[in-house]
């Protein structure tokens, strides 16, 4: 085992499989001479040349286009987007094309394409730069959308993404970039499983990304208490395992479900709807949700903090839906 | 750099009939559709190139089977040229699963991979950075090859066609822009959408070479076309063709045509491009008039023959619904069945 | 009583809206000479001139973004984006300014715009111009998203959506434009409360916008059977009207969600969360959805028809809810 | 419509000093924000604007009170210039109820209405389409107010800055595009973002008028903005001005730096802005060395209580988080709150 950050993980996800597959290439904005805004593919430029690791002016949408016409020919871009923030600007290319064209073409044109983008709160960059979007994409058919939560899945989830034959999104959560972790030996779960990341008995919290750490932090916490938490990592929410959340529901007949987006149409809606379509009578309690606060995030730390899902909220739901009686 | 007018080469050549033949194909064919649309057999948008065909056939007739081919919603003659059979190209209408596209994209929408054809885009602009991509892959794997990208002059307002005309010019990668100035995007007359109609002002701020072309005149398109794909091909990058040209129908089908006088229209249907090349060809003594007619019956046989092989076509089964949403070895981790 | 046409009712407001305050004034892609697309504001140019029925070029942020600025300014700019699809390449303005400027800005930025667009399929589209998108666009805090499905809330939305002083969507579907009905005298419910359309004892249905005729063709059906079912017509997706919904369910234990969106991720899961938070022990039954297949619409009409919420599939999840037994 | 630099007045006035004042006040208090960040006293994102102060104090010196600003996230100087309190901007960055967005905004979001100021805008280019509907309104009600739009050259890429352009040229709106030449965009070198980097020739494309400025030199920037604004008041329709600058410091408190050479940093400090309006004045004998002390003292002072300002200012209330989504009064009907 070594300890590597998410950081490095994805860097050498990066140069392994442009040194495996010379169809691959990355490019975004500041990818190459800048080292990447958030360092990740720091060194690459040196290595790879300015064809492999292709800095782009500002033109989110071209460049994505771009990524879905080279896909398309033969290649297998890697392309990067600062940050969901500024995928919006890109949004025509990604639903309309890349999610459309293989259904669109009867089956003919597909999009082998990987597109990186961080995403998350927390850093008090204020309204415009902390958005997270990643279960709002999980709207659109025709793409996948992962969200490593470990140095593991870091390092893991690009290799499938890039052999994947439709476009992958990958939304990495900026605040993971310097957490620490002990790589595994061998390879990561498919990318398409939830993983329980920790077992336990009286109730589900299922999460992702940058909530991960919160919800195990909590489930220590209210273990101290007795309540023996079982914690799911979704890694993936399009698709959405069904089978190990109602696996683990069957068990706990109870579960709150914890993500960094706004509560309203969030992933975790759509969790608690798939729980209660399909486990109704094994629910003891109503499926809760921790989200962030329906505003966009504000700039001042105590009030960003206030919004995002905290540890605190996690054990009160916790505790609400373990304490509910009819 | 700056804008010229295409040489055209003094004479033609017997093998230039073929430009009339396929000119008229195109024009048989949407004639049919517009008829097959007011008999309700086609649905959805239909957008007929009626009047602008010397623009997808000369272009076309300048490029190589291996090169690539994007177009708009107003694309039927482009697929047409580029050798899909009208056949396919009628079932899609038909919503067909011998259609280009199995019936999922319909009018707006043709694929041919086999072709190189790669739609068919709905979203006006939006095949422009796809295109870039395309052409990005065989700059970098230094494939000889060219990707034409048609788009009208109202997208020239997106920003979508500004990031594409500079990454394509930043990174010279063998792009022909080939913009099917109509003067129109849909009611929007050019000079009400752009702040200066010269297009190729545009394309010339991104130090792209830009050439105003008559797009009536078939072989003036050919000929600019030849020209331009061969330093696109010879990694000398992009290119800007603005061919100018004019829609004698509608919009789409359900047009009012409230924005244009009749007689604007009757004086650009004077310079109807069918009629002009064979006018030439005629003078030429490369065609008469029972040649004339033999091609035309020929177009409209094969107009014939793809209504029919449409006419046969098999519906695709709903239980393939969900098909190509994701490549078919996915269909077991597809998103959620419905359950209802 | 007059009888007319959404689209009749939607120019009616628009002209009253004119003629009433000379801040207000209506711009997009072939609003004035060609008549609008959907011809919705067909003769308004001749009445109202350039300036105020504003033809604008295809450029969806820039002209989205004039409407923000605009606003801001003390106007009050209607801006009719054609189709939801094309708004996508608007969604930068709508969801970084729009929706944001007033909360990033501590409260001084108001943005009182009206973005109309027209959205659902059913007309064999394909896949670029036949999104349903209203209920992702519900996602957004800082915005309001309407949705009528009568020639009253096409008639009455307008007038209460320019005195927001906040953005509101409206969200028209397109083959509403023809629908006919009867203009009630006196105004509408204001626009963040849903109504009951039908009332019944058995099972809430709960949809808006083009799905609410084929809910009430259902819902006649299910009655010549029996089932008595209560349709709920959510008129606004944000902000969601939780009081009437929770009410019809703790009467009819039962509820079913129908929406023209992709199911997962779709507005019809928030419904569903949010009964079930709220409301877990009136449930006799799982609430279930009818939402559109997850694909892009395709153009053939069999599939599109499939693809669709129709009768049947309301009428048989009604019946799945009905008799579910633990 | 060419490039042309802008008339620069042979002699100085003695009003002139109020330049030199702004631009020390813009470099003490943007000095001070830097130490502030080591000490984590401010957080989130900081841009620094130093080295290009004469951009926001020329443009700004040309201005009325009653004309719009519309700036990015580098625009701590273009809110001192307009006038928005130092105080208030420190407390904005340090999260206090006291700032100029109730804390909400940091850094990137300064906005200050009463001031015209309409932010602080994060996202590269998306402040263009929102100045045009402020300079818009002003067309159709006949306000001779002009709107000035800062923004980076690296925003020309983006397709928001070519159809924002467009439209301000088709509709002659009052709107100054204010580029900030500084000739890197975050690491991406002018070069390798635009494929023709001569952007005044992009301007000329849309017809619009466009001069090139050095923007190291204050009062030149004065002077161009006075003639552009002149006129765009009077009814001629945007200006698009590049101005050269250069910024001497990292991007972001965040950026190594790797893709320039220290050499050519130094080689641009010796351009310092301040430095050289100070030498003019001090040669046109309307300063020494005592004034120019005592003008920095000054400076310094208001720095000094502009964080004891931001020190003595408050948290908002928790209870307050979502206000400001919607306008108050929509308290009530506000989406529904959290649960747990
Ligand atoms: C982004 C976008 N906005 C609006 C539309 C609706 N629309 C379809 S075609 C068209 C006009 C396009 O004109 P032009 O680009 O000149 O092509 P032409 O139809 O003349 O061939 C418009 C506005 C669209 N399809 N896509
Ligand atoms: C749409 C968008 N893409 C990317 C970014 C990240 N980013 C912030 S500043 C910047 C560089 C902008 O350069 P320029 O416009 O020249 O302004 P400067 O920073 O030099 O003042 C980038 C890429 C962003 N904020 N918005
Ligand atoms: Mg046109
Ligand atoms: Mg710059």
């Amino acid at each position: 085992m070594t300890s590597t950050t998410c950081r490095e993980a994805m860097r050498e996800a990066i140069r392994e499989a442009m040194l495996a597959d010379d169809r691959v290439f990355l490019m975004g904005e500041d990818v190459g001479a800048y080292g990447g805004c958030f360092a990740v593919s720091k060194g690459l430029l040196d290595e790879f040349g300015p064809d492999r690791i292709r800095d782009t002016p500002l033109s989110e949408s071209a460049f994505v286009g771009a990524g879905i016409g080279a896909a398309i020919a033969g290649l297998r871009p890697i392309v990067e987007i600062m940050t969901v923030n500024f995928s919006l600007l890109a949004l025509d290319q990604i639903l309309n094309n890349a999610a459309t064209l293989r259904h669109m073409s009867g089956g003919q044109v597909g999009v082998p394409l990987v597109i990186r983008m961080t995403t998350g709160g927390g850093r008090q960059l204020a309204a415009q730069h902390s958005h997270s979007l990643e279960g709002w994409y999980g709207h659109i058919p025709g793409i996948t959308v992962l969200v490593p939560a470990t140095v593991d899945d870091f390092r893991g989830m690009l290799a499938p993404a890039l052999a994947d034959p439709d476009p992958v999104l990958i939304f990495e959560h900026a605040l993971l970039y310097n957490a620490e972790g002990e790589l595994s030996a061998g390879s990561i779960p498919p990318i398409d499983r939830a993983v329980v990341r920790r077992s336990g008995r009286d109730v589900t919290i299922v999460t992702y990304g940058g909530s991960l750490a919160k919800c195990l932090v909590a489930a220590d916490q209210l273990a101290g208490r007795g309540i023996d938490a079982e914690v799911i990592d979704l890694r993936s929410l399009r698709p959405l395992d069904d089978a190990t959340l109602l696996d683990s529901v069957a068990r706990t007949h109870r579960a709150v479900v914890v993500d960094e987006g706004w509560r309203s149409g969030s992933i975790s809606a759509e969790v608690s709807a798939r729980i209660t379509e399909h486990a109704f009578f094994d629910l003891d309690a109503p499926v809760l949700r921790v989200c962030c606060a329906e505003v966009p995030l504000p700039y001042a730390k105590h009030l960003e903090d206030a919004a995002l899902p905290s540890v605190e909220r996690v054990v009160a739901a916790v505790d609400e839906v373990v304490n509910v009686r009819a | 750099m700056t804008t010229v007018a295409s040489p055209v080469p003094a004479t033609l050549a017997p093998s230039d009939v073929e430009l009339l033949r396929r000119m008229l194909l195109v024009r048989r064919f949407e004639e049919r559709c517009a008829e097959l649309y007011s008999a309700s057999r086609i649905r959805g948008f239909l957008h007929l190139y009626i009047g602008e065909e010397a623009v997808a056939v000369g272009v076309g007739a300048a490029l190589e089977d291996g090169d690539n081919v994007v177009a708009t919603y107003r694309e039927h003659g482009h697929a047409l040229v580029r050798g899909v059979p009208a056949g396919a190209v009628m079932a899609e209408m038909f919503g067909k699963v011998e259609g280009c596209s199995r019936g999922r994209g319909g009018s707006m929408h043709l694929f041919s991979v086999d072709h190189r054809f790669y739609g068919g885009h709905g979203i006006v602009a939006g095949g422009l950075p796809v295109a870039l991509g395309l052409a990005l892959a065989d700059r970098m794997r230094g494939v000889p090859r060219v990707t034409a990208c048609f788009f009208g002059e109202g997208a020239v307002a997106e920003g979508e066609f500004h990031e594409t005309m500079n990454l394509a010019a930043l990174w010279t990668v063998p792009m022909l822009f080939c913009c099917e100035n109509n003067l129109y995007a849909m009611g929007t007359a050019l000079a009400r959408s752009e702040s200066d109609t010269d297009l190729t002002v545009k394309a010339a701020s991104y130090g792209m070479p830009a050439w105003s072309v008559d797009g009536m005149d078939v072989i003036a398109v050919r000929e600019a076309t030849r020209r331009a794909a061969l330093q696109a091909r010879a990694g000398g990058g992009p290119v800007f063709l603005e061919l100018r040209t004019y829609r004698f129908r509608a919009h789409s089908m359900y047009d009012p045509e409230l924005y244009r006088s009749k007689d604007e229209v009757a004086v650009w249907r004077e310079r109807d491009p069918i009629d002009a090349i064979a006018r030439r060809l005629t003078g030429a003594a490369l065609l008469d008039a029972d040649a004339l007619e033999a091609l035309d019956a020929a177009a409209m046989e094969e107009v014939d023959a793809a209504v029919a092989f449409a006419d046969a076509g098999t519906d695709e089964p709903l239980s393939d619904l969900t098909r190509h949403v994701y490549a078919d070895r996915r269909g077991e981790r597809g998103p959620e069945e419905e359950r209802t």
